[in-house]
């Protein structure tokens, strides 16, 4: 086993693999930006080393930098956790190269499975089921239009190097092909610098449903289950569930075997999770393959009792699956939601800051994984992260009463925004609780300002009267202590300062 | 004391009197309610109002205040008429002739800052009266000179007890 | 199902009512005495009524405040938690007397567990097995050397209405015996109002193991599996953890049956448990049943999957038990410790106080249960609890990694003492980590000041630069808002001024 | 600065030396460390030393302080052997002649507290330096004249570097 990871990564997920190396006795290396020195994962880490300016580019993607931080402090392995270097298979060779360990598949599974066209290529020759699609990237305007009229609209065209909802269009008819066609090749080409594309049908309805694979050096494979990540804002997760409501136990064994059919065909070992597409009709398609540890891994860490991290580590010390397919069972349901410093009313838009006050829910069947602590700032120049937020229960039902039991007890002010009602609101909406949704709940159903009106008298009484008190002690110069703790509030009672100023 | 809150685009208005340290009495909406205050944090505060119980944090977000609970996050803003009347009136014109300074809160001064004969300008401190655990400068509302001081620092003083003359 | 759930309780306890009430949709009533106006649990429930001032016995064992304030918030049953009023027939009959449902089980069914000498007999007459000892209770000296010579040395002298490790005392030989008696039966009398006792045969290294049972009103009744509980000090659990390692397949198999079998024996419903003594030879005696949750309930929850306060409200709203037995199975391995404010240098005294900084241990695996918050208090009237930190893993070993990696995130700091290294010390001790331990583990093992000596030279630096750092930071007037927070250390930093001025 | 800390009833000597705000250069045990210090809460720091990371949380306790770690508590004493020194000498007898108060650490100068020509005492403050964000008030070791002031509010300074002289 190794005596030292590093963590190429920050937040909460870097948290959760220094846990995970703390809890095998191995000793973790943190790494920063100069935003991050204060970070939660560097007070966590037994080592840290700076690696740069703010700008991921600068730092967490400074790939000599990094290299050099695991050489100067004695790691033998580098964990990428997820983002940033995890599913690039240049970095993973850097790591090899530089005599340490990439936690984590080969690069050339990763590479594999890195590009759109070619994984789809490779699967279907694999009899992994695809969305019917181009075989092959398309050229332009007249190749396209000659695909979509033999597979009918609506198509997705998709950019051949996209990913995370990024570089895909809609074409829901033939007079839209032309320009639409002409947007996705350019922005392709200057964000993934790739204008290679390709079509695929459109299905409605779909849910996004995911299988959990793991996999040892020695070719054993097995599935842990499915999760169900149909709830999307801006085509990201932000809740994640397992089992999934959708999947009977029929489609369930099935998606597992195609899942471990997909991970072999690549000589896949460590993590790693096939997306599928399903449809109504509960057919299921490959969409891609995440060669890394997932955000929303804890609710299969929930139902099946697995410590994917650990094992991500202990196969890449070269150990042997400690169990078999027989041996893993789903118990009971796990609920995520992505607690985000997000204004859910402004489009969900980054709304970062300085955390005051901060109060975690716990209790039974609550799991918390946070990145940041009280009096910690959630950095603009990352993703916003705050937390994850998961909540177990015997049934359904049992976990979403616990999930809105536990973002009530959720406290977290100061400057910045969080979608901790949005959650709320998820949380009680009917199709939620029915688990009647695809991935297009959130834009149907989600409109800004869905804030009910109270006429609680004594719910009034009470915001008004504690507005009032906190109003007084802002004003005040002669607090006890207590209060001018309120000072990390010192800025954001600034503007009430003036606006009370005013009222003098 | 009166205050005018806005909450979901309704004004409510409201007038706490404090009973004792930490204890209000409320009349709102036609009702009369006793609140217990208690801060238990930075801007976090324990209300019991009528037997119910609230956990409430307040942040500002320009003008508005933001009071989060368990039920969700209510914006509101908060204005107190009385004072922006005596404001807006203490601009108009000066006051004139004999003003009496007086407590709005059972409390405890805590500093007396003019002396008798001082010379006052409209809008200065002339006493700060703690309550609530918290500070409240009272404002001499004309230009004038202090006459009579009726109190010093560390006294504890009723509701509508008078505590300076200005004239 | 109940509308509203008034909880005769505080601490950690009331904010697991209040948590298990919200999840199922039911209003909560907290009580608190005057001492506890901003505690936890008040902060947490939907009603709170002030019952007296802070002495328990004017406030939460002040029945006719606690009745009237059911009565003036509408609540409809009330759960009396742990301690307490938990298992008092009287503060139950007066319950059902006021036209309210006392969550927990009959009268009759405490009241005839609740004499320790009654119990026996009944369990013994219901063919459970129980510690060889005097039938009835002795009456003087000569009785009990009668029946000492009978059974054979050593014997345990047991007040008839003691418990909670009160009113016990070993006598190894005939020597000891007369002055023993003597102060049993006097500290009895002043203890407990009742001089009475009786003497039971000494089994050497015992085992303290219970197990949790659920029946419901329609004589439903099913064990929920063991909780080892040996690791003690001054007779009362800090360690708590399920399975037990010492139990076989067959022995839980028998341990559940008989336990069962008690239950049944008093017409129990509700949620219990049944405390063994376990021999060497893995033969076990009934000790006494615990007619209330358990502190240490976590553990059996994170192994079954079982919310057992829901179970309780679910019972006494009259429902059925939603599961058999063959329903119920245990899952990995769970590990409880209990954080106290108290001095494990100084014999385990009480060290309350105020909480200054405190950031609680989250991530895989991880449950606490806290009844503090920062800035809290943990006042001297009561049981110096802070918080149950559990811990789960697919095996003991997991579950021990976790737990030791948990303790390590644990910070608590004000002008409080905590017991946190003390269980850091238990989770490293090798007796424990093979599961070689009984009741007189602690008691053989921990010697104050078993801190070991630091020779890491920049460790020792990084202290002595921080102690530094805080002391020009007390020493400081125009600190930053955050460094004045320091003061809630306020009164903490006082002495060290004074200590600093000498320097000067 | 010279520091004599007591651990686990070993004395150790600490030479501490801040190369910028939050940087330290740290001479213990005869080896050199560098040292970067950063406050995460009221008593909270994060703390790299030679690439380690520590995490400490520290209180008082009577006289003594317990810092704690992931690792577990701690309990030390501190003393500043040259401040005790320099302190028992002023008790002893008047330092006489010319005295040169220099900054101990490089640092921005916060207020001087005196004036030329002012006379002082043994112990009076005469100037305020900050540094790591902390601020430390220098005493004059003597009874005199302020006769020199070489420095104003908000200048920085270096380790060394004259501030005040006093005769």
């Amino acid at each position: 086993m190794f005596k030292r990871i590093l963590i190429a990564n920050r937040g909460e997920i870097a948290v959760r693999v220094i846990r995970a190396c703390r809890e095998l006795g191995i000793e973790s290396v943190a790494i920063y930006s100069e935003a991050d020195r204060t970070a939660l994962h560097v007070r966590e880490a037994d080592y840290a080393a700076g690696v740069g300016p703010a700008p991921a580019a600068e730092s967490y993607l400074n790939t000599p930098r990094i290299i050099e931080a695991a050489a100067k402090t004695g790691a033998e392995a580098i964990h990428p956790g997820y983002g940033f270097f995890s599913e690039n298979a240049g970095f993973a060779r850097a790591v090899a190269a530089a005599g340490l360990v990439f936690i984590g598949p080969s690069p050339e599974a990763i590479h594999a499975m890195g590009d759109k066209v070619e994984s789809r290529k490779l699967m279907s020759a694999a009899g992994v089921p695809v969305v019917p699609g181009s075989p092959d990237t398309l050229k332009g305007e007249d190749e396209v239009r000659a695909f979509a009229n033999k597979i009918g609209y609506p198509i997705m065209i998709k950019a051949a190097a996209g990913g995370g909802g990024k570089g895909l269009r809609l074409v829901e008819s033939d007079q839209d092909l032309a320009s639409i066609v002409r947007t996705v090749s350019s922005e392709a080409k200057s964000s993934f610098g790739d204008g290679r594309f390709y079509v695929e049908k459109f299905v409605r309805k779909p849910r996004h449903i995911e299988v959990q694979v793991l996999a040892d050096k020695d070719g054993n494979t097995v599935h842990v289950f499915e999760r169900e990540c149909s709830i999307q804002r801006r085509h990201q997760k932000v809740v994640e569930e397992s089992p999934s409501p959708f999947v009977t136990p029929e489609m369930r064994q099935k998606m597992g075997a195609v899942a471990v059919q997909a991970a072999k065909a690549v000589g896949y070992f460590s993590a790693g999770t096939i997306e599928f597409l399903a449809d109504a009709d509960r057919n299921f398609y490959f969409l891609e393959m995440n060669t890394r540890i997932q955000v929303e891994h804890p609710v299969t860490e929930l139902v099946t009792g697995i410590d994917l991290v650990r094992a991500q580590i202990e196969i890449a010390a070269g150990k042997p699956l400690p169990f078999k397919q027989k041996d893993i069972a789903q118990r009971g349901w796990a609920i995520e939601c992505r607690i985000y410093a997000e204004d859910p009313e402004a489009g969900f838009v980054p709304a970062p800051g300085k955390i005051h006050t901060l109060r975690f829910p716990e209790g039974p069947g609550i799991r918390n994984d946070a990145g940041v602590y009280a009096g910690a700032e959630v950095p603009m120049f990352y993703d916003p992260m705050i937390s994850k937020l998961a909540a177990w229960g015997a049934n359904r039902a049992e976990a979403i009463d616990r999930m809105r039991r536990a973002l009530g007890e959720f406290i977290i002010s100061g400057e910045l925004t969080t979608n901790l009602s949005f959650h709320r609101w998820i949380m009680t909406h009917p199709r939620f609780l029915a688990g009647d949704f695809d991935t297009n709940f959130i834009a149907q159903e989600y409109h800004s300002g869905t804030g009910a009106k109270s006429d609680d008298h004594a719910r009034i009484a009470a915001t008004i009267l504690a507005a009032i008190a906190a109003q007084r002690g802002a004003n005040n110069n002669h607090a006890q202590p207590q209060t001018r703790v309120a000072a990390p509030t010192g800025s954001a009672w600034r503007s009430l300062a003036r606006f009370d100023s005013l009222r003098r | 004391m009166r205050y005018l809150a806005t909450l979901a685009d309704a004004e409510h208005e409201i007038e706490l009197e404090e009973i004792s340290a930490g204890s209000f009495a409320i009349t709102f909406g036609g009702r009369r309610f006793d609140a217990n205050l208690r801060a238990v944090g930075p801007a976090s505060f324990s209300i019991i109002i009528d037997g119910r119980s609230f956990d409430l944090e307040v942040v500002s977000d320009g003008e508005e205040l933001v009071v989060a609970s368990r039920a969700g996050a209510t914006r509101l803003t908060l204005v107190d008429p009385a004072r922006r009347a005596r404001h807006t009136a203490a601009e108009k014109r000066e006051v004139s002739g004999r003003v009496e300074i007086k407590s709005g809160m059972p409390g405890r001064v805590v500093a007396v800052l003019v002396a008798p004969g001082d010379e006052v300008k409209s809008g200065q401190g002339v006493v700060t009266v703690e309550a609530m655990k918290l500070e409240n400068e009272l404002k001499s509302p004309k230009t004038g000179k202090v006459t009579e001081i009726r109190v010093v620092a560390g006294q504890t003083v009723e509701k509508g007890e008078l505590l300076v003359v200005i004239e």
